[in-house]
């Protein structure tokens, strides 16, 4: 199988990540009110712009590939757009931040722009989404609420292919599907498994799993005809609304926080399991494929896998060393740790990510071709994959069920 | 200067200190005062009168439940000092003492009158009863086979209760051992007193209140030598009790100040390493681990 | 680990496990503040059901989950006044040291002898199966270190009696 | 006026915060119905256990438990026989059981597991028959599983 390309961003948990277009440059949040735009230099990334406007932590990023425009969440209940404008006294391009007038009173928490890129949504704790589009007369964005019968805080949003229809999954345990239909923006939209006649917080499906859980994750498929959605019951549910059948696949292992389609009969998920799952399927029925990670062995030699070298200039040595032996003290794993197991394989976990994957996107190929897929998560660790590289069924999926 | 009067035979050793201080001058003090860890204070002072008379004043005199008692220490420690250095050491040592021999006197007075009623198989003395620190007695009963001395004790915090029962049961179990079987029998109580001392009047009928009995049979006090040995010994016996609870406390605390520290470590060997290296922002400040 | 003890602290880690899938939740109640949910309780939905570990009454454990941090609560055995005291010496002397150990808490829950507090703080800083671990070893070794104290304890009275008593055969 | 207005707990006057009772759907029997069912399948698993089908009798008592309000006394029997399915059945056919049952019960047995350990001294309720159980189910079902019994509103 192709091994996956692991880049250690950080030691901090990456928040959120988003690449541009052409995957040269990647935006990330760090766990921080800062967002860092890393630029790929060999086969490392380098840190070559600070965002900083946000004064609490940033939790979604959204990099849109035509506009090359960033839109920023924060839980300091602001958006951002960013956009790329000369410096009047350097000349040199900069990220030059809008504030978005969300009217919410609580933390944004997730951010996505539309297909077409002329309207985004916010996911918010007040119990709302703002759906905010671009107002050419007073040159600003202005936000519309996407309200009932949302009744706690909307977790992430997912915009199917006809730039009016948003999916939602929130903590009252519940994945929706919304018109965020904006007159004067928006055309209107054919006629779709979801509706015919669509206006503003239209409620088009609102749908859970049997055993409850908040909804992580909510994605349409390519052609938008159907909805995937991970909830915290460490299940990912699969609606055809015109079925009508739900498929519930409950996996034997945790709760996945983000999924995303690359064909119309895949899907892969991520989350407190820290690997990716594939999951393929169609309108008669969904099971787990595997995994995109190999599990059977320790990642020791992660710099060997591609990506990321860590190679650490020579006159650090000593201080790591140093480091290490004084960390060892404070961990009682001196010399005198006598028939304990030693600290490399006792610490680490046989995944690529050795913490939840808290974020997984498209990396490469078209929607409904996708064949690689970004993942990043609490461990500081962004990596990409490739989808058709499937470990089968290993020992954690062998018991994988459709439900 | 203080003179820690714990027991009799400690005493000795930090009269020692007395000693030297006495012998460098002889008119160097008038008085000296001393408290020892169980309470009982004293007062030794020269007569300004007479640089020969010490005269040794002791709480533990003052609460004597015998009036005679007091004579009787008097007469046996106030000597004239002598710089003849054998008798200096032997008032030296009758100081060293005088706890021990002012309590002697009602476990002496007990021992006689268990052989006065030996003979006439039945009866039983008056109860004497030391109130040897605030809250805590000893009672001195004879009978015509048998001196029964009653220890009460306070345990003023749960933990000494329940430590104490540990010992105490362990007390009385001893005597199962082949070994041990001519020891004193033990019983204990907590909370009620013992049948013997049930009708003294204001004693207090609480959870931190410990009675324990020993039963001092003839072959206890068979002659005199074997009697002064006994008296010594069981006066220590609430010390002991006490030290060694206090022994098993401080034990416990440091096991635990031990096994906190194992902890520490294996909650600390959760932290993900700490980066070797920095890495800079653009900005060039350093990404930090929160 | 005994065999007796062991399908008990087994049920203890797979549901620490379970509970341990933390993320960064903000205050839907409170503006810009970020809680932990499982102590604050003002929104019911972003709790889950709290569940019970136990080996009989004495024994148990409490995992309290909810979005953004867990309560883990431990009733540590007790078959007597001895092991009550050592027990509750122990607790209170690790409690007085909470802000060094920070997932404890400084109280126990009710009918509890000690609780911690696991926030998604702790699961970014550290690895989450090193502390569940970290609460296995503590649950063996409370044990393990009562009935090694107690045990003490009884020597200690065993031969300072006998030395006491032996004194008077002599 | 008195009335201290400080003490006014406003999160109950807040129309959005949502109530226990809104997490879960209720049963669609009503209670008369549920304990019908509860008396039927207990009848149903008495059989079973004869024939020595501890399987079938699990797989029976633990269709459509009862839950929510109002139904104490079809929740007591249903824990009761389910405590009876599990004390009576041989440890060394504990992985066997556990791996036949659907994945449905998997998920209702783990809840019933928990809510049995809740009880301690409840009934026949025994801490190591349940732990045992507790570690050949998670063996199979996993701790996605353990998540679907915190998960899940529909307390039994």
């Amino acid at each position: 199988m192709v091994a996956p390309e692991v880049y250690n961003v950080s030691q901090s948990p990456i928040t959120s990540h988003a690449f541009n277009a052409d995957r040269t440059q990647v935006a990330v949040s760090l766990n921080t009110n800062e967002v860092q735009i890393l630029s790929r230099s060999g086969l490392d990334w380098t840190p070559t712009e600070t965002l900083s406007e946000h004064d609490k932590i940033v939790t979604s990023i959204d990099w849109a590939p035509n506009s090359n425009r960033i839109v920023t969440a924060s839980q300091d209940r602001n958006a951002y757009v960013w956009q790329q404008a000369s410096d009047p006294l350097t000349g040199r391009l900069v990220w030059k931040p809008t504030l978005v007038l969300l009217r919410i009173n609580r933390a944004a928490t997730f951010v996505r722009w539309s297909p077409f890129e002329d309207k985004f949504a916010v996911a918010s704790g007040a119990r709302a989404i703002a759906i905010c589009s671009f107002d050419p007369d007073n040159n600003w964005w202005v936000a519309k609420q996407l309200k009932k019968p949302i009744r706690s805080t909307v977790l992430s949003v997912d915009w199917h292919p006809n730039n009016v229809l948003l999916a939602a999954g929130s903590a009252d345990m519940k994945a929706r599907v919304f018109s965020a239909y904006i007159k004067d923006v928006d055309k209107r939209p054919p006629p779709s498994v979801w509706g015919e006649k669509l206006p503003f917080n239209t409620v088009c499906g609102e749908y859970s799993s049997p055993s409850g859980g908040w909804v992580h994750s909510v994605g349409f498929s390519p052609s938008g005809d159907v909805l995937a959605f991970a909830s915290h019951d460490s299940t990912i549910n699969v609606v055809y609304p015109g079925g009508p059948a739900v498929y519930t696949i409950r996996s034997n292992s945790l709760p996945y926080i983000s999924l995303t389609w690359t064909s119309e009969d895949a899907i892969v998920a991520a989350g407190h399991d820290c690997q990716p799952v594939l999951f393929s399927g169609g309108p008669s029925g969904w099971q787990a494929a595997g995994s995109l990670d190999d599990t059977t062995a320790p990642k020791s030699s992660v710099g060997a896998r591609g990506g990321f070298t860590g190679s650490s200039p020579v006159g650090r040595l000593n201080s790591a060393a140093f480091n290490t032996f004084r960390n060892a003290d404070s961990r009682g794993l001196g010399s005198s740790h006598g028939g304990g197991t030693p600290l490399a394989t006792d610490t680490e976990l046989f995944t690529v990510h050795q913490n939840t994957i808290t974020n997984i996107r498209p990396y490469d190929g078209a929607p409904g071709a996708v064949s690689r897929v970004s993942t990043s998560g609490v461990d500081g660790k962004l990596v990409i994959w490739s989808v058709n590289a499937v470990s089968g069924l290993g020992t954690k999926l062998k018991a994988l069920r459709v439900g | 200067m203080e003179l820690g009067f714990t027991s009799p035979h400690l005493s000795v050793k930090r009269l020692f200190f007395f000693r030297c201080t006495s012998a460098v001058g002889t008119s160097s003090f008038d008085t000296v005062l001393w408290t020892s860890s169980d309470e009982s204070m004293g007062r030794l002072s020269r007569r300004n009168q007479n640089r020969n008379t010490t005269s040794v004043s002791s709480s533990i005199l003052r609460q004597h439940p015998l009036k005679e008692v007091s004579v009787y220490a008097e007469a046996r420690i106030v000597q004239p000092i002598d710089d003849h250095e054998e008798q200096r050491d032997t008032f030296i040592h009758s100081i060293a003492l005088l706890k021990r021999n002012a309590l002697a006197a009602p476990f002496e007075l007990a021992f006689g009158k268990q052989k006065e009623l030996e003979s006439s198989s039945s009866g039983q003395g008056d109860l004497m009863a030391i109130h040897y620190r605030d809250e805590e007695a000893i009672y001195i009963q004879a009978a015509h086979d048998r001196v029964t001395v009653i220890f009460s004790t306070v345990f003023r915090e749960e933990t000494d209760r329940i430590f104490g029962k540990v010992f105490l049961q362990e007390f009385v179990d001893a005597r199962r051992l082949p070994q041990i079987q001519n020891a004193p029998q033990v019983l204990f109580t907590n909370r009620d007193p013992p049948l013997e001392i049930r009708d003294v009047p204001g004693l207090r009928h609480s959870d931190d209140i410990g009675y324990v009995t020993f039963v001092l049979f003839p072959r206890h006090f068979a002659n005199l030598h074997v009697a002064a040995g006994t008296i010594s010994h069981i006066q220590l016996f609430r010390d002991y009790l006490h030290y060694h609870i206090k022994c098993s406390k401080a034990y416990m605390q440091s096991r635990m100040r031990h096994r906190v520290s194992e902890f520490q470590k294996v909650l600390n060997r959760a932290k993900t390493e700490v980066a070797s290296t920095e890495r800079k922002t653009v900005t060039g400040r350093t990404l930090q681990t929160r | 680990m005994s065999n007796v003890l062991r399908p008990y602290l087994a049920a203890v880690r797979s549901t620490l496990a379970a509970a341990l899938t933390l993320e960064n939740f903000p205050s839907q109640v409170v503006e810009r503040h970020n809680k932990p949910e499982v102590e604050v309780g003002g929104s019911k939905e972003v709790l889950l059901n709290p569940l019970t570990i136990s080996r009989n009454e004495n024994e148990r454990v409490l995992i309290e989950p909810s979005v953004n941090s867990i309560r883990v609560s431990i009733k540590i055995k007790q078959a007597d006044e001895i092991e009550r005291i050592l027990c509750h010496k122990f607790t209170r002397f690790l409690m007085q040291r909470a802000e060094s150990f920070i997932v404890l808490r400084r109280k126990p829950i009710k009918g509890y002898d000690i609780s911690f507090l696991i926030t998604n703080a702790h699961t970014e800083s550290m690895l989450k199966h090193k502390i569940v671990d970290f609460i296995i070893q503590f649950m063996e070794d409370v044990d393990r270190e009562i009935s090694e104290m107690k045990l003490s304890l009884n020597a200690r009275a065993r031969t300072v009696a006998e030395s006491y008593l032996t004194a008077f055969s002599a | 006026m008195n009335f201290n207005f400080r003490k006014i707990d406003v999160d109950a006057y807040d129309e959005d915060v949502l109530l226990e009772t809104e997490l879960y759907d209720p049963d669609p029997r009503g209670p008369q119905q549920v304990i019908e069912d509860a008396k039927a399948k207990a009848a149903s698993v008495r059989t079973s256990l004869a024939k020595g089908d501890n399987l079938g009798a699990l797989v029976t008592i633990l269709d459509n438990p009862p839950y929510g309000p109002n139904v104490e006394e079809a929740k007591n029997l249903t824990l009761q026989t389910v405590v009876t399915v599990l004390n009576s059945t041989k440890a060394t056919d504990i992985p066997n059981v556990v791996r036949s049952l659907p994945p449905e019960a998997q998920d209702t047995l783990m809840k019933y597991l928990y809510k049995g350990m809740s009880l301690p001294g409840w009934g026949d309720v025994s801490g190591s028959v349940l732990l045992g159980w507790h570690e050949k189910l998670t063996e199979v079902a996993g701790t996605g599983c353990i998540v679907r019994a915190m998960t899940d509103r529909r307390l039994l």
